[in-house]
């Protein structure tokens, strides 16, 4: 095998679904020459032509609507949203259509679309092109919600998510996108990754931390670096699918350690972790050795100067203080 | 079917040369499109009495007044076509073929019902039809149907094609804005079919626009576009039939505006206090079920015991789904979440 | 006093302040002679004529934008959404735009915009007309969301949003508009209830229960009805307002009676009280007899027909039960 | 200020009659538009720098090679108007008058910076100037700049005005068509200023229309509104200015489509695969600031050497500034989630 970065896997998952299927397409803005605001797409406007590559114009709420007319007719679309911020735009039809058609028409409808969309901030972006809004989403009954922390979960997520047979929304991370850090062995050949099942990326024995995305990788160093000098044996676990969240295996790694931190790139409040953390709870209330915490970003927007934004992104030294915060208690 | 015929003589309509497709139709299609109609009216007819015994949990947007609108664009499109509707939905369901049953069962909230109960009024569907469904967002189906619109490109080489339902309201929508334009750009088979009833809600048309004819905006996306009378169902159908064949010949989307009138309320709660009785009055006067049937009489198609047999035939078919509609159960609670996903078996 | 309903109160409190404040107008679809879908603006138009009670096309996202341009120059516009379920449509100016003007531009912008909405479901209107989404906006900083419960917090919460200077997201519930049940003594006078405030709407020893708007007049007749049957003594805490939480009076609600029930209409999954309960977890855990528990809305879209809509949304059995649940817990 | 002139010689834009206020202009506001330019673009050419050092954190919008468009237009209008901006918002905010040495300091997120380094470039606003913000958000701007007209109109008597700029792109957003829409039927002083550089991003107006000229969109909202030269400073000037007067009067919006060019690629990351090298060059030598100072020097109203001093007091002017924004702190992480609210004191 070789190694690829999660922008390659994702590239080839496509490239690979598009070779073998007719129905398979994306549409978006600039994907075709541009290849996309991040590159995710370049070079597939060659191989595929404009019809299947289809550069939109700017418009997400009918770039949604299009993909949920055109799957619920029988093609298979991915519509990419340059930034996961102008979801919002769309949110209606992402929310009140895509999600709900089947339901409302009594199962009588399938809505096989794929939204993907790059989330996070760590760019200097700022308010409008840094949120993390898939607690947004994942609040919307009839959504699947993925977000890929890793090459290979990017690739096998995504062919997942086209043959799903429901509205996915498919949250990448731009810090993932191209670095070298984070490639990994994945295989040429296609193959999937369940929508539904977290995965436990490090093993440990003395405290579960759950996160997603880039998070995951953040979590991860932590968990080496805290090894390494204290010896203390984190658990991640990486939902990757944040609905239906795949509430066993994290209760499952808590039953064993005892001990819950959630690690959440999104403004804390009423964010997504709030769900992972109430559900633990209820359900392994007995088994905790201290209440869960969250580490997450701040309670305001993205801001713009690095200091503010790094102050804004839960940071390695954040995560690390939530740890030795819960492991001290009690 | 609009493919087939022969050229008839044209018509001059809000300046395009149109042919007179519907009067070289058969006899007996031109009855069933008045039957269609009448199975639309009474439908309604009978929609109002539920509401007015509490038999509706819920709302419902009355078509009435409306028919010929409904049934002479849908009968111009194929079975094949594709068309998607609006939260005043139950004549396009119809005219596609809808039905009345299973209809009605689902404004009572019954398991035959087209949603098992789930949707009601304003979520009718019947995708194996080619209903992509009502919506209860106005302005709803503007993306979907263009989405459709490019299945049909795509998969189909423009042999089917869209009928895209919304109002005059719709028309101030981002989403109608952005679905035409995308439409234009990419050549899609979509015939935008505004219906004009001169009211969005209790918004006349003439506070919420400041142009004339709707259909007018066909120069802000460089496509075709008319303004036709929505209540003559010969000229919808004429209209509608020429641009679906333009569609299928892959010239792209048209903007058709019809004006018609609804009869009833907005919806069950609605006062009425934006209009006068008088004005309704003159509508009604001018209904286009009556003036169908007086065409077809007058042009020998059928005569006027004809009509009346239709008619009890009609009242018939309304009683029989009522009587389905009563005597289906309820969905058991137990099935609340189902249908949510798609699951793979 | 006199007593009035929901909708009168709310009436009350925009025509008391139109009167006072040249500023405050309201603009929204069918709020002139219609009155707005629910009623709540009739005999307005009449007072104050069109340009203060102004009718728009039906154009979501931009009845918001021009309340948000109104309103950074100097004006107090009250926008209507017919119902909350149309807010989607105005995500990305109420998520994007009101919410970010004020941080992103340095704290040197005000948008005193209020937007009034009615949520929630039990009124047969199906997928796209019922649902309670306050979970999307309390997510996002720089809103704040408001869900009155009762005619005298109605009226106090309006004006007191209509003069916060802040985004308000004011949610408003159908079943409580003209229900004579719930009428109450309302002072004449204008008045405000700060926002940030919860409210203990019934004194109780045995279990916190935590709602808002419909669902804590739901929790009241749950608490009434257990103590005559039980004499189970419930506290009932209604949030008021969701964004800010005001979480201390939870937090002293809970570590007196020991117990949590969260009590919510939206569906349960990522809903808001998962927010309320983590956080209850983390800043009372060692007061906790039991674990925190969720009585909520189905995890799908509230469906039409009455049998299913009783069986989405929070019944008093449901209730009732969380209630006994958590009592008999441990 | 366009209120107080004489009417002078008229001149057919795209149809309309427009006076030629700007030749009526003292020589000393001429430089200064000229001026401006020159900061606008010596502002873009720094900024450049900063990116290709890697002192920029995040992304830029250049908006080289526009300046005629943005200055024409800010000064055709009154201090005390508004104005809303884009993404590539530079431009418009130094039209407005807005303190080079605080912008500079934004961009390089520092607590001096006109958003205390919260905003940065896509989010410099300056309120007080009337400058309602950029926006990061592709056609954000619309709808808060209908708003203001509505404060315009209820509070002011339309005494005051908005001066709303978006680009190409920008104008097949739903918002575009709301705002417009509903400025129109309200009768709301407000020009909507499209800024066509032909590309949205890579994407061509050709593919992202079907109609030859953005402004004909005009006809979907009942307004006025035509096309003009945006890289002719006199010709925007004198366009807004006769727009202005009309908003003013209480005629309602107007849609200006003011054709012009971006030299530089989109962002920071653009490799420019969608367009030629011929066809920028072509466009650079259209160059609005050497037509226009060559303008000046014909016309006399300054000499060749007074250019060149102009060049260079504002290139010191621009070295102030970056020395300025260089010198400035870094806000406090402390501070990081102050300005969230407003607080009552
Ligand atoms: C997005 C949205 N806004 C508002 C409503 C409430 N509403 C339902 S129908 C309607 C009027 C629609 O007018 P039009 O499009 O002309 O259709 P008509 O009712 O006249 O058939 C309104 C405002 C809605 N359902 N969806
Ligand atoms: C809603 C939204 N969609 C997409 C983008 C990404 N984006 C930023 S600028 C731009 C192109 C805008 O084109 P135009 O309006 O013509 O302005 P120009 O860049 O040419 O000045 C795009 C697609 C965005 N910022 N916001
Ligand atoms: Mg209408
Ligand atoms: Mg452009």
């Amino acid at each position: 095998m070789r190694k690829i970065t999660y922008l390659e896997a994702l590239r080839e998952a496509m490239q690979q679904m598009m070779r073998e299927d007719e129905d398979v397409f994306l549409l978006g803005e600039d994907i075709a020459e541009y290849g996309g605001a991040f590159g995710v797409t370049v070079g597939m406007l060659e191989e595929f032509g404009k019809e299947r590559i289809r550069n939109t114009p700017i418009s997400e709420a009918a770039i949604v609507g299009v993909g949920i007319g055109s799957a619920v007719t029988g093609m298979r679309p991915i519509a990419e949203i340059m930034f996961s911020d102008f979801l919002t735009i769309a949110m209606d039809q992402i929310a009140n259509q895509a999600a709900k058609i089947r339901y409302q028409f009594g199962g009588k409808a399938k809505v096989p679309l794929v939204v993907r969309t790059p989330g996070g901030g760590g760019t200097g972006a700022a308010s409008q092109h840094s949120q993390s809004l898939e607690g947004l989403v994942a609040h919307i009954p009839g959504l699947k919600v993925v977000m890929p922390s890793c090459p290979y979960d990017a690739k096998g997520l995504l062919i997942s998510a086209v043959y799903d047979g429901n509205p996915v929304i498919f949250i990448e991370h731009k810090l993932l996108y191209k670095n070298k850090k984070y490639v990994q062995d994945v295989p040429e050949k296609a193959y999937k990754v369940p929508i539904g099942k977290a995965d436990i990326k490090r093993k440990g024995k003395d405290i579960t931390l759950v996160a997603s995305s880039f998070m995951v990788q953040r979590s991860l160093s932590v968990a080496e670096m805290l090894y390494e000098e204290q010896g203390t044996d984190i658990e991640v676990v990486d939902l990757r699918t944040l609905r239906p969240l795949d509430i066993s295996l994290i209760l499952e790694s808590v039953k064993k350690t005892g001990r819950l931190l959630c690690v959440e790139e999104a403004p804390i409040f009423g964010g997504f972790m709030g769900e992972v953390a109430a559900q633990v709870t209820e359900k392994a209330f007995d088994w905790l050795d201290a209440p869960p915490h969250r580490v997450a970003g701040r309670n305001c927007p993205v801001p713009y100067s690095l200091v503010l934004e790094q102050e804004m992104i839960p940071s390695e030294e954040r995560i690390k203080k939530g740890v030795e915060d819960i492991l001290t208690a009690v | 079917m609009a493919k087939s015929k022969q050229l008839a003589n044209k018509q001059k309509i809000d300046g395009y040369q149109i042919e007179d497709g519907f009067s070289q139709l058969e006899g007996k299609k031109k009855i069933e499109m008045l039957k269609k109609m009448y199975q639309i009216r009474y439908f309604e007819e009978q929609t109002e009495q539920f509401i007015i015994r509490g038999m509706i949990h819920g709302t419902c947007h009355l078509y009435t007044g409306q028919e010929a609108s409904a049934v002479g664009a849908v009968y111009a499109i194929g079975g094949d076509d594709y068309i998607t509707s609006t939260h005043r939905g139950h004549g396009h369901c119809i005219s596609k073929g809808a039905d009345l049953k299973r209809m009605m069962a689902e404004l009572l909230g019954k398991k035959t019902g087209y949603c098992k109960g789930k949707g009601g009024s304003m979520h009718i569907a019947d995708i194996e039809s080619g209903n992509l469904g009502a919506n209860g967002i106005v302005g709803g189906g503007l993306g979907i149907a263009t989405g459709a619109g490019l299945t049909c490109k795509m998969k189909y080489a423009n042999e089917k094609m869209v009928l895209c339902f919304f109002g005059d309201g719709a028309a101030n929508q981002g989403i109608f804005h952005e679905s035409v334009n995308m439409a234009s750009i990419w050549g899609l088979p979509v015939i935008y079919f505004c219906e004009n009833n001169i009211y969005g809600m209790s918004t006349p048309t003439d506070d919420a626009f400041n142009i004339d004819k709707i259909s007018d905006r066909k120069l802000a996306y460089g496509i075709e576009g008319l303004t036709i009378d929505g209540n003559d169902v010969a000229q919808v159908y004429n209209t509608v039939a020429h641009f679906a064949q333009a569609c299928r010949k892959g010239k792209g989307p048209v903007l058709i505006e019809a004006q018609t009138y609804r009869w009833k309320g907005h919806s069950k709660s609605d006062a009425q206090v934006y209009r006068s009785k008088k004005e309704v009055k003159e509508w009604m006067q001018k209904d286009p079920i009556k003036r169908y049937a007086q065409k077809l009489v007058k042009e020998d198609v059928m005569g006027e015991a004809e009509v009346s047999q239709l008619e009890e035939e009609v009242g018939n078919t309304i009683a029989e789904a009522v009587d389905f509609a009563k005597e289906s159960a309820f969905p058991s609670p137990s099935e609340v979440e189902d249908d949510v996903y798609f699951v793979k078996q």
